[in-house]
Parts: C-alpha cells; structure tokens; sequence
C-alpha cells in the first residue's frame, strides 16, 4: 500500500503555500490523517502535495474578541490539552478527545478533519453547537463562513480552488452557565461516529434560554439540530425535543447502522447529550 | 564443592509464574520478522488479484508493467504451469478437490484470486507496475452464501460441479432415531457461526532466497508449520527436500491462519528460481482480508431430544460449511472436529451429524482459533440453554444433571473419541461460587424488575486437542525434540513445534531445566529452521505443550540415562544418583558436575560401554490420544434497552488444562483466547455481498476488539492431569475462545428471555439487539 | 524529485535523499533500519507503527518521512538506555504483557505516552490510551497490569 | 445497496424524458463525464472522472436505456469500471406530472466492487445519494437555462 509519485512542497510562509496551490491543482497536507491513506490504497492521487507542516503561525489558540481563534495547524490533542479551551470553550475540547486515539489526535489538526469534511467526523457537531465560522484565505483575501455553510455535502465544503482554511474561530462560554456535553456512538472498527451529539445549552428561571445541537453522522452532513432546540423549552422537554432530531433528515446507512437506527441513536445521543450537558450548568 | 549443595534438589521451575525468555528481543524491537529481512539485491513482488469473485480472464497484458523501469519480471498463470497445485492435506470419501494454480489460469474464484505477480527492484516500483497490467474480465455471476448456493439453479462455483457440493459427510453413533422417538421434548434451532477473519497483527509474508550453484532454496516465511511447509513446497516446485530450507522468523501471531501452504510461498520460490535474486512479498492487510484463510462459516441446524426431568438423550446436527472456493491445507476436516465433539461434556449416547460442504466464491476457511470446536460447543451449549429454557430448568443444573461423571474416564463418547480425563463439575461449581450464582440471580430478578436487561450465561466446554494421535490426523501427529548438551554444559532443546508467540522457549527450558537441574538462564529453545531443527509438525490445535512438552520430556530422559552413565564412568561407582546438575556417588558422596560429564562426553577420552561420544538425544513422540481440556465460563451481561449495546460487566473463567507448567503464560492465553471469543460473540463478521465482495476489507470496517472494548476476566483453573502423557498436561491455546462465545450468547438471550427472544445469532450487534429490544415491546 | 531530509532518529542524526511519498515507515525500517515499529495495517487502525515524533507518538504510516524531516524521532530501539529497559518495557516483561509481539513496540510507546501525560492513570483511562493499538494474542489484560505496574515503579 | 428518492424538474414529461436521453445532456449531467457516445440504439460509451474530495476515479463504462415508455417512464443502466474499482447502477426512472412540471422518481440498485467495495463501505451510501443529487440538480440546471416554455407557472 504505497501512494503514486508525486511533487511536493514544503512552504515555509503562508503566502508561499498560498501561491503553491493557487491554481488549484495542488492538495494540501495538513496533518495527513485523511489524505494519506487514501494515497496509500491510490484512491487519492495528487499530482502536487502542498504540505502546511513547516507554514509558521498556523497552529495556535487565543481568545480575541469574545471567540476563541484556532489556527488550522493546531492538532486535536493540543485542543484537548489547552487550558484556555477547557476553561472557554470545554465542548471542544471534550469533543477533541473523542477523535481517533492519541496517535491520530497527535498529529490530527483541525483545519485538516474540517477540510475533509466526513460525515462521521467528530468536530462538525461541536462546531455547529459553538456557532463556529471557518475562515478561508487565498492568494488574493480572505473570506469567513458559518459552518453549516462551510459544509456542503459528504467530503464536500466550500472551499474554492486556491482556497486554504486558515482558522475556525468559535464562540466562548467563558462564566460556566453553558452545560455542554458531547456524546457519540462510535463504530466499533473506525472509531467514526455512527452518531454524535453535541450540545450547548443555558438555564434562566428554570426554563431552557439557549440551546445548540450539532449532529455528526446522521446525514450526509453535520447539521444543527434547530428543531430540537426550539422544541427545548424546559429542562423537562429533553426527550421530546430530542425527538425531532431525525425529523426530515434522510440518514446514513451502512453496515454498522440502517438509517432507522442511526436515526433512532440519534435521538437516544442526542437526550443523553442534553441531559448531561443541564446537570453540568454551575 | 560440598555434600549439602550437591544433594539439594533444584526448586523446580515447573508451575511457577516466570516471565518469559523470548520477550527481551521482543520488548526493544530487535526481533526479526519477515518483513525485517533485508538481503543484498533483494526484489520486491506485488500480486495482482481479482476484484471479481468470479470472471473469465478475457485478456491479460503485462507488456505495460514489464516495460517500467524496475520491473525485473512478470509472471502470469501461464508462467506457473510447472508449479503444483496448492495443497489440501485432509481427504474425505469423495472429496472433490479443484485445482488450485498458484495463479489464476483463465478464470477467477473469489475477490483477491491472484492473477499475476510483478517483480521489482523496490516495493514502490512494484506497487507501481502493478497498475500497470491490463486484464479484462468478463464477469460471471458469484455466489457468496452456503445456502444460497445449494439452492437449484445457484451459480456454479466450480463449473464441472453445478451442485457446489464438495462433500458430504455422515456420522452416526448409539441410535439416534430411537432416542428422538423415545424424548419427551425436542428442541430445534438453526445456529449461525458466522465468518471470521483470523488477522493475526503480522499479515503473512515470504522471502525466498535462491542459491543457482548449489541448487538450494531457502524460504523465510511467518507460519506456524516450517517442516510440513518444506515437504509440500518443495514437492510444489519439484525441488529435492533437502535443496529447501524452511525458515520461521519471528511469527507476529498465526490463530491457524499461518497453519497452511498458501500460493504465496510456492510463488515466491518459483520468482527467486526465475530471477536468480531473492525476492520478499509482504501481504497488506487488505490482502491479508481477501486472501489468507477465513475461519468458522457455519450454519448448523440442530435437535436435541431429552427426558422431561431434562436428561439428554440424542443429538442431531446438519452442518453446512462455507468452504470457499477452494480447499486450502486443512479446509474440508474443519467441520468433521466439529462432529467430533458435537456432544460437549454430556452423555450423548445417540448421535447424527451430516456435513454439507459447500463452496462459495469467497477466500476458503480453514482452521482458526478452535478449528471446528467452538462451532461444536457453541451449538452444544446454546442448545443446552434452550432445551434448560423449555424444560423450565436453571441451565447450571441442567449442565450438572448431564455431564460425564468424574468415574466415568476414560470416557467413548457417541463419536468415537476416548475422553482421557475430567471432572466436567468441578470447574462449573467452581465458577458458580465465584459469582455467588445463587444471589446473582436474585440481583437479576430485581434489575429486571427495575427494566434493566441484565443476563447470565453460562457455557460448559470441552475440546479436543494435543493433536494429536497420528492416524487422526493428516500429516502426523507426533512431535520431536532433540535437547543438546553442549561440551561446556550449555543446553539447547530443539523442538519441532514452532511456536509462535504462546512461550514455548520459556516452557520448555522450565521442563529441561528442572530434568537436568541447571538454571534456566543456561537452556535456550530452538525452533523455526528445517536446517537446524531434526523435523517436526508445528503449533496449533493446542498442541505445543501438550505434544512438543513430552517430546522434550523423553529426550531429556533419555539424556539423563546418558548423563547417568557417564556419571557412573567417572565416579567410578555404580551407585550414582543424577540431581540438581551433578551426578553423586551415593556410597562416597563425590560428585562430577554435567558441564564436567559433559566435557568428558565430548573428549571422549574414555567412554561407557555400549555409549557413543556426545551429549545428544532426540526424540519423536507419538501421542497415543487426544487430551481433552474443559472448564466453564459465566458472563454476567447487560444490555442497554435505549441502543442494544451490550455491556459484560462480569466475565469469570474456570478452565482446566491439566498440569500447568506456567501459570503466567497460561493466564495469557486465556485472555486472549476469550477475547477473540468476545470478537466473534459481539464485534467480528466477515461480509461479502451477494456479488462476492469483501466489504469488511479493512480494519476499518472489520471490528478486532479493542482494549476499551474488552471486560476484565477473572480467570481460575482446576487441575485435573491428563494420562495420555507424563507431564499431565492438556493445552490452553484455544480453550478461552471456545468457552466465551456461548457464555456470551447465553447471558445475552437471557436478559432478552423475558421479551420472548430464544436465540440470538452472532455477532450481537447492538442494532440487532434493538430491533429485537422494540419488537417485543411491542409484541 | 527526490529530497533531502535530517531527523534525529533515537539520539543520532541521519540524513538521506528519499521520494516525498516514502512513508515514514519505509524510511526507518528500511533506509535507517529501525526495523521495532512494525506494519500491521495501512489504515491508521492498529498502531504498529506508533513512533514519538518530538515527543509525541504518532503512527509513521500514516505520515510521509518529508514531513518528519528535521525533527526527531524516537523508536522503540531508542528506549533502552546504556541497557536498562525503560520501566514500560521491564513491566511489560514481568506482566507477560505480549505474546507475538508484534504489536509490542507500538503498545509500549503508546503506553510510554500516556505515563508521561498522565502518570497515575485508573484501568479505564489505559483501556483508553490504548485505543490506537490492537492486539490479537493477549486480551489487553496483562497489557493493563503491565502499564498500571510501570506506573507504579516510576512514581516510586 | 439501494437507491431511490425523486427530484422534481421544471419541465414536461416529454420534454424531461428527452433531456433525460439526450446524451449531450446525460455527459454535461453525469459528474465527472467528460465523455459519452452513442454506440448503438440506446446505447452509449463514457468516461468519467469521479472526483470527491481527494478521491478521484476514472471510470470508463456505458450507459444503456431499455424498456422505453414514453413519457411514463424508463430502465437507465450505468456501468462503470476503473483500476479503483467497478460499479452499476441499474435503475427505474418514472416521470410523474406534475403542477411544477415532472416528479422523476428513480428506483433502483447500485452494486459496486473492487477497490471501493472493499473500503469505502462506511461512506457508499452518502456518495451514492450525493452523485444522483448532483446529476439531478445539474440536470433541473439544464432544463431552467434550457427551457422557456417548460412547463411553466
């Protein structure tokens, strides 16, 4: 299992990776996790890797302006280790410690997982549920998308021939009045997730004040769960409104789950997720 | 050197927890493997396979690939004329045997057939070649299910039979129809065991190394039989056996699916032959899923007709094997062990079984861990269970009502085996106690009371191993072991079992060093090279100890005779007593030291009468049976209603393997043998689609249990010797993975009992359970 | 185009020119010879292959030796120093912790990681840490015992 | 695996069942041709470059239409064979008129080996969907930079 030729490229500066894959025929390396093993079983095979390892200033985190700022470089065991992101934004980093194992969370970044865009890929939920916005440069500017616009289709985003994630940039819950809880079924062999919930929510005279819910596995897509946030009244609402979680999704199906039961596990995640995340409110 | 130390016995080494002499090399990375062999000029060859199941080859161009740079050759099906086919050891009445070309000729059986090999300076060139050749297949309609294709009209496998029957097979003993007439309650279940990939964590792989001068062949290859490898591959290749050298490296793990000559290693030989260069092939893991054997592949249809005080009385199987589409080395007897020891632990006396051996347009199945047995004791002890549930019995009394009484061995069974020892209670009891049953069903009654689906399963097991006898099994059932005495006193053993992980290196210098009283630090274990080793059979089927041990054991003593005598020369006393290393003169109390035998062995300066120089014996011991292993596994499960995920929050495991020479190591091997167990109950299944394809294709999708996956097992034994050879011992290799699954079940169809659910089959993925789970509610 | 890569493989610095697309793997075991990390899969499942990359294990399959180049590398080989077994590898001995052992140079670096991040780990937080790597011969349990033990030691 | 679902285009249902046949519009439809010709009555040869995500496969194949009834209806087999594997899609498409113009309801199977059989189980299904999603909606594409009288209001 060896990958065909290719060129490759080592950028040292974001301008320069920026020009590299500029005419869009380059693949870009982030931390190879999902690019590489389809190379290695030739089901990918780019012509030019661009690899972002040796790109300075890719890999950070920092609170500016009220969000927390990730650089895309910034692997999923640094955001599962930061300080700053357990104590403003602990759903990423609860989220984080469900990807892969160590080895892949070591060397996976988020840029990378967003970028590849699996249906079953962790992150997708959190960063729905964080009201996440992903921001893209090329050679010549810069845009910043929501995520829910960001992701497309199965392994399909927004992004544009030339186009490079540089940073997803989330919302904080910086007093500990946000419960948070991410939840998932994970399929035995891949670690993927057949479901994932995760959520978001805020108390306020005993009534549900604020509530996200990003799905991850369901559907084509991670999606946010709006129906069942505006269905989450009270705290006493989790089952029924986790029970519109699968409403007018078409659901995955594969050998380790059918749709109706992906779709069901959803529901069942998606309680479970909620019910966790109202106990853990301070 | 004084009286007191030379009299003193050694503390034996036999039955302590040591650890093991094999792991230092294996702890820092320096073991070799396969894969780790790096020679001069070495090639690399990559094998094309089919990604059909069945096809005709219409057109096949490797012109592409032969005219890559790198590319040394090319070989086709057409090439490999001259090789023999792949062999298949076991005969049966009737048998028909395909012939199976180490290359595709012009027609493909299965996805991952292989086509064509391509032969490089490196693997990337070869990886590159390989996309290089053009065939073009005409797809022809597969069939991938056993009884689908028995059904009329089902695509041919293997055209020149329509019927896809291999064989079938008939056993009978005591009266079967009689005891079904007689029983006051019958119980019928069809029984799934469904196909396993072994995935041993080092994929096969061979380097074959070629000598032109002096017509000599050496093959480097991760298997667990290096001695019956070179007879059947040099026959393949039409080489003298003694121009072939078989070389086992390190083998990373094997569970029956390195006990087999696969095309590969013939292949390798003939490419080394063609080139002149040695070549290495390392199957991928992909490779490793389509093409090295599957194990289990059972849909088995059973009765069992008992008294309504619940004593069995018969026991009737129809066993339809998935095959595959052709029969690798052990292929066709897989399913007649399981026959063998369809009436588990009880007094079946009337007994029936008819096999259907069926291909399919899969890679064929062969022995995996249990080979047969835990297809036998999972049908066994599900219908125990069953026939328990119908009769309104507790299934541990049921069990006990029907075992094989301790006074009873040697036991003959229904199906012609003699059961050498047991005491089939005494670990079910044992096991009992340790979850304090009693009181643990209570806390069921109560959990299930509260909605929770908590379940215990009990399995009692038994299993044939040590093989084993020679007349019963193909290539020989002995072992051999020739133990050396160096001139300085060191000791080597060569032993013909090859092990492969299980720790023979360390269990045998424990039997030499306690025989010849010398430190273990001075005895090494050789094994794995057919030039330096005498013969031998090889590990599997639980056999290693059970035969290899006493093999050991009687060249030892007849070395000791040896020692004794050469003792007796240089004490000049006929009174001599060998212990604790130094032969003593019992009337003087003088003492000679072996590393002073052994020099004066070599030296030769005077000897023994009728005694030749040296200190070598070698010995080849024939069992004159089986030995039986049993013992009982109880699982306390929960399933949870919302997902039908199973969780095992109790696993207890009572075997009895006979003597036990390292407990440590014995421990071990229950634990993973339960585990794979736990992988078939819960996790594992091979799935091809009705068109043939492998779509578990890779450990993505192919659920080898994990560490957070698997219980924690608490693991006890009694210890009931077996007679059939002096050091008492029975074998462990398997015994956990045919104890587990059943247990499993058990306790998972007991917590859904309630909801009318009588039998569940395997792997009980938590969908399945769910649907079952919503069905009965609303049911 | 063939490219020069420096990494410092267990204490030594080696240099060599390789194809961009040789994996990680491929670099150690054949061009260095570090042959302890082993392949087992090609899908980032099993873990074999698990080396520390600056200190962080990662699985050198799934990575391309070009994007190792300049940093450094420790194998399994690197673990022993002046010939004492780090406290991982001498409890994986005393545990029976491997059978095959083909597993056991990626379980030990795994394990070896999580001590350093978490010194005092419960059963399940080593069940977890242990994710990455699949073993087919021991049912984890001695692997447990033997990282619980070398906790333990290197705590004292 | 199995297939079905409908997608709603704005024209008539003689007018979709011509677009649906008309292999200018089937190779500008189908993702990734870059290629297709007419073999034979119904019958066609393509190639077709798969590209999702970084995975890419070339497939070369034909497309063959059977069992014609106009506008009601009819068979489209797909087959397509490439080094990371094979796959046919055989399906029933059904035009149902509609107030917006013609409900297609395709019904079918697609079956595939290979390469992308043996490993790309978890991801087939969606990728399935997403092609026929994205064949339609440059097909609905088609018809409204196409049509000016569809079937219109």
């Amino acid at each position: 299992m060896i990958p065909q030729e290719f060129e490759y490229s080592a950028p040292t500066s974001l301008e320069e990776a920026l020009h590299l894959i500029s005419d869009g025929s380059a693949k870009v390396l982030a931390g190879g996790l999902s690019l590489i093993p389809l190379m290695k079983l030739r089901l990918a095979a780019p012509g030019h890797v661009v690899d972002l390892g040796r790109v300075p200033g890719l890999s950070y985190i920092r609170e500016e302006g009220g969000k927390l700022h990730i650089g895309a470089m910034t692997t999923h065991y640094q955001i599962e280790s930061s300080a700053l992101v357990h104590s403003r934004c602990p759903l990423l980093a609860e989220t984080a410690a469900h990807i892969g194992d160590v080895q892949v969370r070591n060397a996976g970044t988020i840029g990378g997982s967003v970028a590849h865009a699996d249906p079953a890929a962790d992150y997708p939920a959190a960063l729905l549920a964080l009201d996440a916005q992903v921001r893209l440069v090329t050679a010549s500017g810069e845009r910043t998308l929501p995520i829910q616009d960001f992701l497309v289709d199965t392994l399909t985003t927004a992004l544009e021939p030339g186009e490079l994630v540089a940073e997803v940039i989330v919302d904080v819950d910086v007093d500990g009045a946000t419960g948070f809880c991410y939840q998932k079924m994970a399929h035995a062999a891949s670690g993927f997730a057949i479901v994932g919930a995760a959520v978001r929510v805020r108390r306020s005279n005993g009534r549900v004040s604020f509530s996200r819910v990003g799905i991850t596995g369901l559907a084509p897509k991670a999606f946010r769960a709006t129906g069942v946030e505006s269905l989450l009244q009270t705290p006493d609402d989790v089952a029924s409104a986790a029970g519109a979680v699968a409403d007018g999704i078409e659901a995955n199906s594969d050998l380790a789950a059918s749709a109706e039961y992906r779709c069901q596990m959803a529901r069942v995640y998606t309680a479970r997720a909620l019910r966790q995340a109202l106990a853990r409110i301070a | 050197m004084s009286m007191a130390t030379t009299v003193t016995k050694a503390e034996t080494l036999v039955g302590r927890r040591l650890r093991r002499k094999e792991d230092p090399r294996l702890i820092t990375g320096t073991a070799t493997y396969v894969d780790d062999i790096q020679m001069p000029g070495m090639h690399y060859a990559a094998i094309l396979r089919s990604p059909h199941a069945a096809a005709r080859i219409r057109s096949l161009n490797v012109q592409p690939a032969l005219d890559h740079p790198g590319v040394a050759a090319v070989f086709t099906g057409a090439d490999v004329a001259g090789v023999g086919p792949v062999p298949c050891g076991a005969s049966l009445p009737g048998l028909r045997v395909p012939a199976h070309s180490v290359l595709a000729r012009d027609r493909v059986y299965f996805v991952g057939h292989p086509v064509a090999v391509v032969v490089a300076t490196d693997r990337y060139v070869a990886a590159d070649a390989l996309d290089l050749i053009e065939v073009e297949y005409q797809p022809l309609p597969a069939v991938a299910n056993p009884e689908k294709a028995l059904e009329p009209g089902a695509p041919a496998v293997h055209p020149e039979w329509p019927d896809n029957l291999a064989f079938t097979y008939h056993q009978e003993g005591g009266e079967p129809d009689r005891a079904f007439a007689e029983a006051d309650v019958v119980v019928r279940q069809r029984i799934i065991s469904q196909r396993l990939i072994p995935t041993a964590m080092e994929t096969r792989g061979v380097v074959a190394d070629y000598r032109g001068a002096e017509k000599s062949l050496t093959i480097y290859s991760s298997t667990q039989i290096p001695h019956l490898m070179r007879s059947l591959v040099a026959q393949m290749l039409g080489l003298a056996e003694n121009r072939l050298r078989v070389i086992t490296p390190e083998v990373g793990g094997g569970f029956g699916s390195k006990l087999n000559v696969y095309a590969e290693e013939a292949l390798m030989g003939f490419v080394a032959m063609k080139i002149g260069k040695p070549v290495k092939w390392i199957e991928s893991r992909r490779e490793n899923f389509q093409c090295t054997i599957h194990g289990r592949g059972h849909v088995d249809y059973y009765e069992i007709a008992a008294r309504k005080d619940g004593a069995v009385l018969g026991l009737r199987l129809k066993l339809i094997q998935d095959l595959g589409a052709y029969h690798q080395l052990l292929t066709p007897a897989i399913p007649t062990l399981s026959v063998l020891m369809m009436p588990g632990l009880y007094k079946f006396r009337n007994v029936s079984a008819d096999i259907l051996g069926v291909f399919t347009n899969c890679v064929p199945t062969d022995a995996y861990r249990g080979a047969g047995r835990p297809e036998a004791t999972h049908g066994v002890e599900r219908m125990m269970d069953l026939l328990a549930a119908e009769l309104r019995m507790d299934p541990a009394e049921l069990r006990l009502l029907n075992f094989i009484g301790a006074d009873e061995f040697p036991y003959a069974t229904a199906t012609g085996l003699s059961y050498d020892s047991g005491n089939y209670a005494e670990p079910l009891k044992k096991a009992l106690d340790l979850v304090d049953y009693h009181r643990l069903r209570e806390q069921q009654q109560q959990a299930k009371a509260s909605g929770r689906l908590v379940g215990i399963g009990i399995s009692t097991y038994g299993e044939i191993c040590a093989f084993g006898p020679s007349p019963a099994t193909p290539a020989g059932g002995w072992e051999s072991a020739t133990v050396k005495i160096e001139p300085s006193g060191a000791v080597t053993v060569m032993t013909g079992a090859s092990p492969h992980g299980q720790g023979e290196e360390t269990t045998f210098a424990q039997i030499a060093a306690d025989e010849l009283g010398v430190p273990i630090e001075d005895v090494i274990v050789v094994h794995g090279d057919t030039a330096i080793v005498q013969y031998g059979i090889g590990t599997f089927g639980s056999r290693g100890t059970a035969v290899g041990g006493p093999a050991v054991y009687y060249a030892l003593q007849d070395l000791k005779a040896k020692i004794l005598k050469f003792g007796e020369l240089l004490l000049e006393s006929s009174d001599v007593t060998f212990s604790g290393g130094v032969c003593t003169c019992n009337r003087t109390g003088k003492t000679v030291t072996l590393a002073q035998i052994a020099a004066a062995s070599y030296r030769a300066m005077k000897l023994p009468p009728n005694t030749e120089p040296g200190l070598v014996a070698t010995h080849f011991w024939e069992p004159p049976n089986f030995a039986f292993p049993f013992g009982a596994h109880i699982v306390v499960s929960e399933v949870d209603p919302e997902t039908g995920q199973v969780e095992i929050k109790r696993y207890v495991a009572v075997d009895d393997c006979g003597k036990i020479i390292n407990p440590l190591l014995v421990d071990g091997q229950v634990h993973g043998g339960v585990v794979q167990g736990l992988g078939q109950a819960l996790f594992e299944q091979a799935v091809y689609d009705q068109d043939g394809q492998l779509v578990t294709g890779e450990l993505m999708d192919y659920a080898v249990p994990k560490a957070t996956m698997v219980p924690w097992i608490e693991s006890d034994h009694t210890t009931t010797p077996s007679p059939v050879n002096p050091l008492g011992v029975k074998g462990v290799g398997e015994a956990g993975t045919i104890g587990c699954s059943p247990a499993v079940v058990n306790s998972v169809v007991d917590a859904l009992g309630h909801l009318g659910v009588r039998h569940l089959d395997m792997p009980l993925t938590p969908e399945k359970l769910w649907k079952l789970i919503q069905a009965g509610g609303q049911a | 185009m063939k490219r020069r890569i420096t990494l410092k493989i267990n204490g030594k610095v080696y240099s060599h020119e390789v194809e961009p697309r040789m994996l990680l793997i491929h670099y150690l075991r054949e061009v260095v010879g570090f042959t302890g990390p082993h392949i087992g899969c090609e899908t980032s499942i099993c873990g074999a292959c698990t080396v520390a990359l600056d200190e962080k294990i990662v699985k050198s399959c799934t990575m391309l030796a070009v994007q190792a180049d300049g940093r450094e590398v420790l194998t399994i080989e690197g673990l022993a120093s002046n010939g004492t077994l780090h406290p991982v590898q001498e409890a994986f001995w005393n545990e029976h912790a491997l059978q095959c052992g083909f597993c056991t140079p990626g379980m030990i670096m795994a394990s070896k990681q999580l001590l350093e991040r978490n010194p005092r780990p419960t059963d399940e937080q080593i069940r977890h840490a242990l994710e990455g790597n699949l073993c087919r011969c021991t049912g984890y349990q001695h692997i447990v015992n033997a990282v619980r033990t070398a906790a333990s030691r290197m705590g004292a | 695996m199995k297939v079905a679902g409908e997608y709603l285009l704005a024209a008539a249902p003689d007018r979709a069942y011509d677009l649906l046949q008309d292999p200018e519009v089937l190779a500008r439809c189908m993702p990734g041709c870059d290629h297709l010709a007419r073999t034979g009555p119904d019958e066609y040869e393509m190639r077709m470059k798969m590209v999702i995500s970084s995975i890419q496969g070339l497939f070369a194949g034909k497309v063959s239409i059977a069992d014609q009834d106009r506008p009601a209806g009819f068979r489209l087999v797909v087959e397509g064979n490439g080094k990371v594997g094979f796959m046919r899609g055989d399906g029933l498409l059904t035009l149902v008129p509609q107030p917006g113009g013609t409900e297609v309801r395709y019904e079918g199977e697609v079956r595939v080996g290979g390469m992308i059989a043996g490993v790309g189980q978890r991801l087939l299904d969606t990728t399935a969907k997403m092609i026929i999603k994205r064949f339609f909606s440059k097909l609905a594409a088609q018809v409204d930079g196409a049509s000016s009288s569809g079937a219109g209001a």
